[in-house]
């Protein structure tokens, strides 16, 4: 296969050009490009070129990519009820356009502190939001996401117990999360043992006493959970302790650790959640941003890149990547996780979002998430025939129970330009006419008017 | 004051944000449940955070700015294109729950780039779940997994190369294998013999990078796949090293059952300090019913719907549909390069390295001499004499405005010097690289004293990492 | 009026809170910011706020102007053939992104070279394209626009020639610059004499030679002209050097630059134009970027600033504001021109984008551009009672008269998604049945068989 | 490396773009008419264009990486949100020569920020035509001229105050008048004496800056009207100083007649490295006959339209709407900020001026004591004692990381060091500033040579301007 004569096609991302090449396989004293390829053979070589589509250039990229976009259904032109995981909220116009900076966008890990300070200290700095936020002593730099948290946390508490087979989860806990640590755990023996809820929606106390038994490393909920209940982190914890267990605490919607009452505050172990929720687009699920915080006495056995302080020849506080012998580069099979890239960009951008909102930002965002959410349901309530299932404490997130399939209830909605929430049967038996609710502080009151103007057309156009 | 943190920067009473006033009653939760205002959270304006981060911003080098050769992180050019289409709104705000009939550009969008990358692998299937290199490395040795319990035994080993990265021994042991590891020969690439030798019947599979980290091909390939098969035993390709040959040569036609490829490596996506990535895996058809669910397919009517009807499958192994606005990006650059774009990458890159390592053997001990491909390995044998060591290689490097290259990795060389420029590099920027390498190799002999304390002109100097992991201090303390 | 406590709504773009604010006034040595404010008469003073909207959230902002964007009909979701001196052509992706590096998008005029030296270079790398693409000599950091830069081409043609009373504008020059001219020169005792066109849609020679009496100091022609007639320079530069006029030659489209002969190439004395079709979008009229270029011998005339090479005291090489002696700042009321913010930001786009698209680029957009326009031209003229009224030749603009007012068939066009042209009756008496249509490399064939299509059944319509 | 031209880049067949292919055939016209490829014109890659901008890039400062405290240039900080608003594809790609109903957005927008400006000017009506301060200033005093031409006599001078900004000079020249200079009292600011027996038959206008350049306010601004008006003659305010009483006082309450506002200043407009800018100008009932056409007007059914039916109009002033999309980032900002937010502006920014002010009077001479406002004066005098001036002293601020004040402005103070910090400024990064300047003040009696031979840290040292304006080399050649 010979190079076709650069200038014929030359390529813009590609700066070398057919007098570069000439040049330089003059010094490496070869006469084509071919020769450097001699190492493989040659019956593996392609004798033509791929079958894939392009050169595009930016205009035919823009116009199919636009098309393809123009085909979703989304918040731009639909006012959005999603959350089940992912939350639309307040992106702060500054961070995206800080995100374009090269010396952010486009650098690897800072494996070289000297020259990555910025990266180092972000990091550094993010940790500390972590701890802050969640109560605990000591955050890792990022993990892949809330789900792979799981996972991670999971692995972490058993090496922290050793010798015990079995991990609690409640069924409450983001049902892809738990899917997912099924995944992750399904050659290392151990088994997962779910729990479900009562009529307020919180974890069953009874049940998750009993399932707490002597063999039980972990013992894992989310709050709010994925009903959007917020949980008794005391009665769990209580229970947990009883068994000897980690108490991991999974947080799905991150803003609401601006208001409630940290998992830290209750004796948590591990606190492992999804950081999506703090000004990151929803963009179909990633990147997002996985966190993890743990006790200090865990910190040796943390998943993941950590960032610490030190100082520099002269003496100059500087930041580095640290305790490196639990990673994979140097314990490779006996390492804590085999993550090597994480989310750091996420996690920056993370930072940038905490920072800004600060402390009084923090609680806003929680407040207005929390008295809009009370303000929907009571409207909600209104409608005859709307139940909302559970009477647990909520946050921003609740289901929405009506007389009839919520897929057909929520197919209505959409004709009126709503996406009205998450039907809740695909994640469990028995809850074909629920459906997950949720808002935040974009939406408005209207926003708000608008869908139980819209519900209650839905169920009357239904009882025809 | 660039190097404050954002929490020094607090100041009673200054706010970088305003929401809207709150339209609805004010709500309150039991008082048990709700926390106090988050103690030591910042009180900063939006010009004290913007000021912190440009400054933060300064104190890294990036690739727009230069070279950035760290080895076997592939370190291109990053189209600011795909940027923007990743934030078409389109894109940007939809859902992760959606139902399929809401999302049929993104799920147009997954089905595509599957079917590029089918073609590029010249494997069957590819799953897009997998967030990184080393994600997708235990996504696949899991299907490999299932494939042999399926088939009634799993075994207990993976084969690996002693130059293999270390994302593969540990992705080995999270699957649940142990790990056996076979030394490279003269030529820093496996020997068939060893191999044969190695390949017994509790062998599930071997694990290797192709080319390996020394950059160099492993001619055998076809071999070893017959040796694995003939056992059935799988093949499992790191496919980090992928620019090398993208475009030239395919995976599936060199007997390779499962291979991931790291977007933000070969298909540009940016590194953005550390992450997002995403790692996709290819299979040969023994392993597509062990395909992470859901996968994305195509109905007769042209709609696209994602297919969770897998009895066999792992499992998803991430909530959600894996890093979609990474994909976006990744085939943005697909498209933007295409077939002769794609394999000119190879070529291009292939070239820069072997240039680099034509002007740079008389200066640096090269302790594999087999040819290479898109990297090269030098140590740092001709400068320990005068005790100056790769790690003093590598800062002064900084001295002369160049980021190092990876360094200690592969771990097969005492003192590596991992050099990766990638296609898109210019020739003079080549140049001034081997001149600054050049230049620090003569200083090793006339002045090793400035090497050994380099760097000398970066915002903080050479950093005393045993006491952060001695007393370690990871988070700020008021 | 007393400052509300900043805590009760403290500003996000105000860094200052209450705590610094008393820290501040302590130092200052008063005990409240109105002190400071007491060289303003109180019967001047406001008694209370302003009567205007906000503080807005970004959230509100967003919807509002979002909302406003929304109501403008435009090439996002309509073929667009506008042209008439604002041109939609290929934007590179990257240019944008590099525009907002705070580095460019934020600093001010470079009067301190030792830290400017991005900007300064960047323009001396601009002036440079300028001359290459122009055919003349030296070039100037910027002018506001085109219209602009016509007024300032006249007066400094003037100042050239002197006692002299007349300036001859060809009527084909863009009627809104010459409008502009008028506005410019009102006071100054100058005459501006037309000169119109003849069938092939150039410029009236025998009249010019008339109009070209002793007494006119200038002639100015556009070409390609606001026809789209590319005009005979050498016709014209005859006549004016036989009146020992100055010879001032316009561009309104600037990649026209990139594949017709230029102006310096015919001995004109002074290009001035419009830089927005280099990438610039449309965005309503502004900000655009004139462009200047002279004879050397004019250099000293020139408007507005020049950054000139030079070397540090260690004799590195530099660059620099330089023969500051024409300007405002030294001159005062001599200035060559009162201008001083010009419109550099652009001016850095339009260097971006000469760069990218370099010698090739620059040929094949002209290329595309003319092959498109005389597709489209062969295309109309199958629709019978299409008429192209100028037998010139044309670049990427032409005339189009049907037998029916433009603007009913243009508001018959816009019905079918098309932004079909220019209406010529609001320039130029007698025109109503014609409009001028532009096209760019950024059409497809598709585009333009939509445009002939489309202009078929209005037609047809209006025969009805 | 990093200075290279990108002339210097070019090599031959790199490329840094793609067109699709062209899908009509090829045309072409008489060879007279076309030229041959530009000569000398770039050949290089993306990555070469991007690495050479990024390069360039770093050689500026800018106002997110901190204090730029140019006097009379109001560097505040550019919030990004405007920038996004900007970039609102049915704002930038709307045509100017669309008709009315096809922009109902744009026209809105137009009549929404003319009614802001309106509020804040306290006058009549504004056009939105000019795009920068000067352009604006040609425009109020060609009003100005065509008011008073029609009542018969345009007259003659136009009164400025010596302090004033070159522009206004320039654009009363352009506008068809002659100049006449007032000297500035003691204080600073015009005698209202002195303007008395300056206000002739034959004076048209006395143009003058509220506060003016030394940031010191005309008490007697009301009076000045008076005079003039009484005179038949009308009061032009250089409105650039705007920001030090935004929502405190309004010019139309002072008696001014005409007032443009730099909205790249008051109203945070990035200035891009010298622009672009807008310069709507402001006037009161008399003039308003003559404003530039076309207007923006809304009519009964709610609608907007451009107006062009002004006979007495002075004409366009510019092709097109003014800079549009500027206009749209100025309102965007006065929304963010709101009637609070703009008086916040003024009382932060005169405390921050204040605060230095009283920082820094100890160190260097205050040649007019007169209480100012947003901005504050100092000159050398002190310093030249040891042959150390302000342009050494400028130069040595860059070696402390800032950028230096407005320097030699106004003309009537000898060695002007003109400062403006704006309200954006934290007390922190003020202090720095201060705590630099003393420090200089310190070396200038301890170590002159080293401030005179500043800077020595920038990309660049001091230039060789003189050769630069002898020699003038303007362009690069081959
Ligand atoms: C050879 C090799 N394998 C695996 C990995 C891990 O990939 P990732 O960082 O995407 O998880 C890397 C990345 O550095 C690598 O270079
Ligand atoms: C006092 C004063 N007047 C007028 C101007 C000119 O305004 P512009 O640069 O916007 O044309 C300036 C700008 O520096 C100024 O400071």
């Amino acid at each position: 296969m010979t190079l076709p004569d650069p200038l014929t096609d030359q390529h813009r991302y590609i700066s070398n050009a057919s007098q570069d090449v000439s040049e330089m396989l003059e010094v490496i004293g070869i006469d084509s490009i071919d020769a450097l390829f001699e190492t493989i053979p040659d019956d593996v070589k392609l004798k033509e070129l791929l079958n894939i589509p392009g050169p595009w250039s930016e205009i035919e990229s823009r116009r199919w990519f636009r098309a393809l976009a123009a085909k979703n259904l989304t918040a731009v032109d639909h006012v959005s009820f999603l959350g089940g995981g992912a939350y639309l909220h307040y992106q702060p116009a500054c961070i995206d356009q800080l995100l374009l900076r090269a010396e952010f966008l486009t650098s690897y890990t800072p494996y070289q502190p000297e020259v990555s300070q910025g990266t180092l200290q972000s990091i550094f700095e993010y940790q500390t939001h972590q701890c802050l936020l969640t109560g605990l002593d000591v955050a890792n730099a990022s993990l892949y996401d809330g789900s792979t948290g799981l996972c991670e946390a999971v692995l972490l508490a058993e090496r922290v117990v050793r010798n015990r087979k079995k991990v609690v989860i409640a069924k409450s806990v983001h049902p892809q999360y738990t899917e997912t640590v099924r995944t992750y755990l399904q050659n290392l023996g151990y088994e997962i043992v779910e729990v479900g809820w009562t009529s307020d929606g919180r974890i069953d106390t009874a049940a998750l006493r009993e399932a707490c038994t002597s063999d039980v490393f972990a013992v894992a909920v989310q709050s709010p959970n994925f009903l959007g209940v917020i949980e008794d982190y005391d009665a769990v914890a209580q229970i947990a302790d009883a068994a000897g267990a980690v108490k991991i605490a999974v947080i799905a919607e991150a803003t609401s650790l601006g208001i409630l009452t940290p998992p830290g505050a209750h004796g948590f172990d591990i606190v492992v959640g999804e950081g999506q929720a703090w000004g990151v687009p929803t963009q179909y699920g990633g990147p997002f941003v996985g966190f993890m915080v743990v006790k200090d006495a865990l910190k040796r056995h943390m998943p993941g890149r950590l960032v610490g302080e030190t100082v520099d020849v002269d003496g100059k506080r500087a930041y580095v990547l640290t305790l490196a012998t639990r990673e994979q580069h140097i314990r490779r099979g006996k390492a804590t996780s085999n993550i090597c890239t994480n989310e750091a960009l996420i996690a920056l951008a993370a930072n940038m979002y905490l920072s800004l909102m600060g402390k009084e930002g923090l609680r806003e965002v929680g407040q207005q998430c929390l008295s809009k959410a009370a303000y929907l349901r009571a409207e909600l309530q209104k409608i005859g025939s709307v139940i909302l299932p559970f009477s647990g404490p909520v946050y921003n997130e609740f289901v929405v129970r009506t007389p009839f399939p919520a897929d057909e209830i929520l197919a209505d909605l959409e004709h009126q330009k709503i996406l009205g929430g998450i039907p809740l049967g695909q994640f469990y038996e028995g809850y074909d006419n629920e459906f997950l609710v949720a808002v935040t502080e974009l939406h408005t009151r209207e926003h708000l008017d608008q869908l139980v103007a819209a519900l209650t057309a839905s169920i009357s156009r239904e009882r025809r | 004051m660039t190097t404050q943190l954002i929490f020094e920067h607090s100041k009673r009473g200054r706010r970088g944000y305003r929401l809207p006033a709150l339209d609805v009653p004010s709500a309150e939760l039991t008082p048990s449940l709700m926390r106090d205002e988050v103690a030591d959270e910042v009180e900063v304006s939006e010009v004290d955070v913007i000021r912190h981060f440009t400054r933060l911003s300064k104190l890294n080098v990036s690739i727009d700015a230069g070279l950035y050769p760290l080895g076997s992180c592939t370190m291109k050019h990053n189209p600011r294109l795909n940027e923007e289409i990743a934030r078409t709104p389109g894109f940007a705000l939809s859902h992760p729950l959606q139902p399929d009939r809401q999302v049929q550009g993104n799920l147009a969008l997954l089905w595509h780039i599957e079917r590029t990358l089918m073609e590029i692998f010249g494997l069957p299937r590819v799953t897009l779940q997998p967030v990184a290199g080393a994600h997708g490395e235990l996504t696949g040795i899991l299907m490999v997994h299932k494939a042999l319990a399926k088939s009634g035994n799993a075994r207990k080993y993976i084969l690996i190369p002693d130059s293999a990265h270390g994302t593969n021994p540990a992705s080995a042991a999270f699957a649940g294998y142990q790990i056996k590891e076979l030394k490279s020969n003269s030529r820093g690439t496996v020997d068939i013999d060893t191999l044969a030798a190695a390949v017994t019947e509790d062998v599930a599979a071997l694990m290797i990078t192709v080319p390996n980290t020394l950059g160099v091909f492993e001619t055998d390939i076809k071999r070893f796949a017959d040796i694995l098969h003939d056992k059935g035993a799988y093949l499992y390709c790191d496919g980090a090293n992928l620019n090398s040959f993208v475009g030239i040569a395919r995976p599936g036609d060199m007997g390779i059952d499962v291979i991931h490829s790291n977007l933000h490596k070969t298909f540009s996506t940016p590194h953005g300090g550390g992450g997002p990535g995403a790692g996709p895996v290819g299979v040969s058809e023994k392993l597509v019913p062990f395909l992470p669910t859901p996968t994305v397919e195509q109905a007769e009517d042209g709609t696209y719907y994602l297919d969770h009807g897998h009895p066999d499958s792992i499992g998803r192994v991430r909530a959600f549909n894996g890093n979609f606005n990474v994909l976006v990006r990744a085939l943005t650059y697909m498209r933007s390069m295409g077939p002769d774009g794609l394999r000119r990458i190879a070529q291009i890159a292939v070239l820069n390295a072997n240039y680099i390592r034509a002007r740079l053997r008389g200066s640096y001990h090269l302790p594999y001499d087999a040819p290479s491909l898109h990297e090269v390995v030098f140590s740092d044998k001709l400068q320990t004499a005068k005790d100056v060591h790769t790690l003093d290689i590598a800062k002064r490097l900084m001295d002369y405005g160049f980021h190092p290259p990876t360094i200690y990795f592969p771990l097969i060389v005492a003192g590596a010097l991992m050099i990766e420029p990638t296609e898109s590099e210019p020739k003079e920027e080549l140049d001034a690289f081997c001149d600054a390498m050049i230049a620090i190799a003569k200083e090793c002999e006339e002045r090793p004293e400035l090497v050994r304390s380099a760097p000398h002109t970066t915002p903080v100097r050479r950093l005393d990492e045993a006491r952060a992991a001695r007393q370690p201090v990871l988070r700020w303390r008021k």
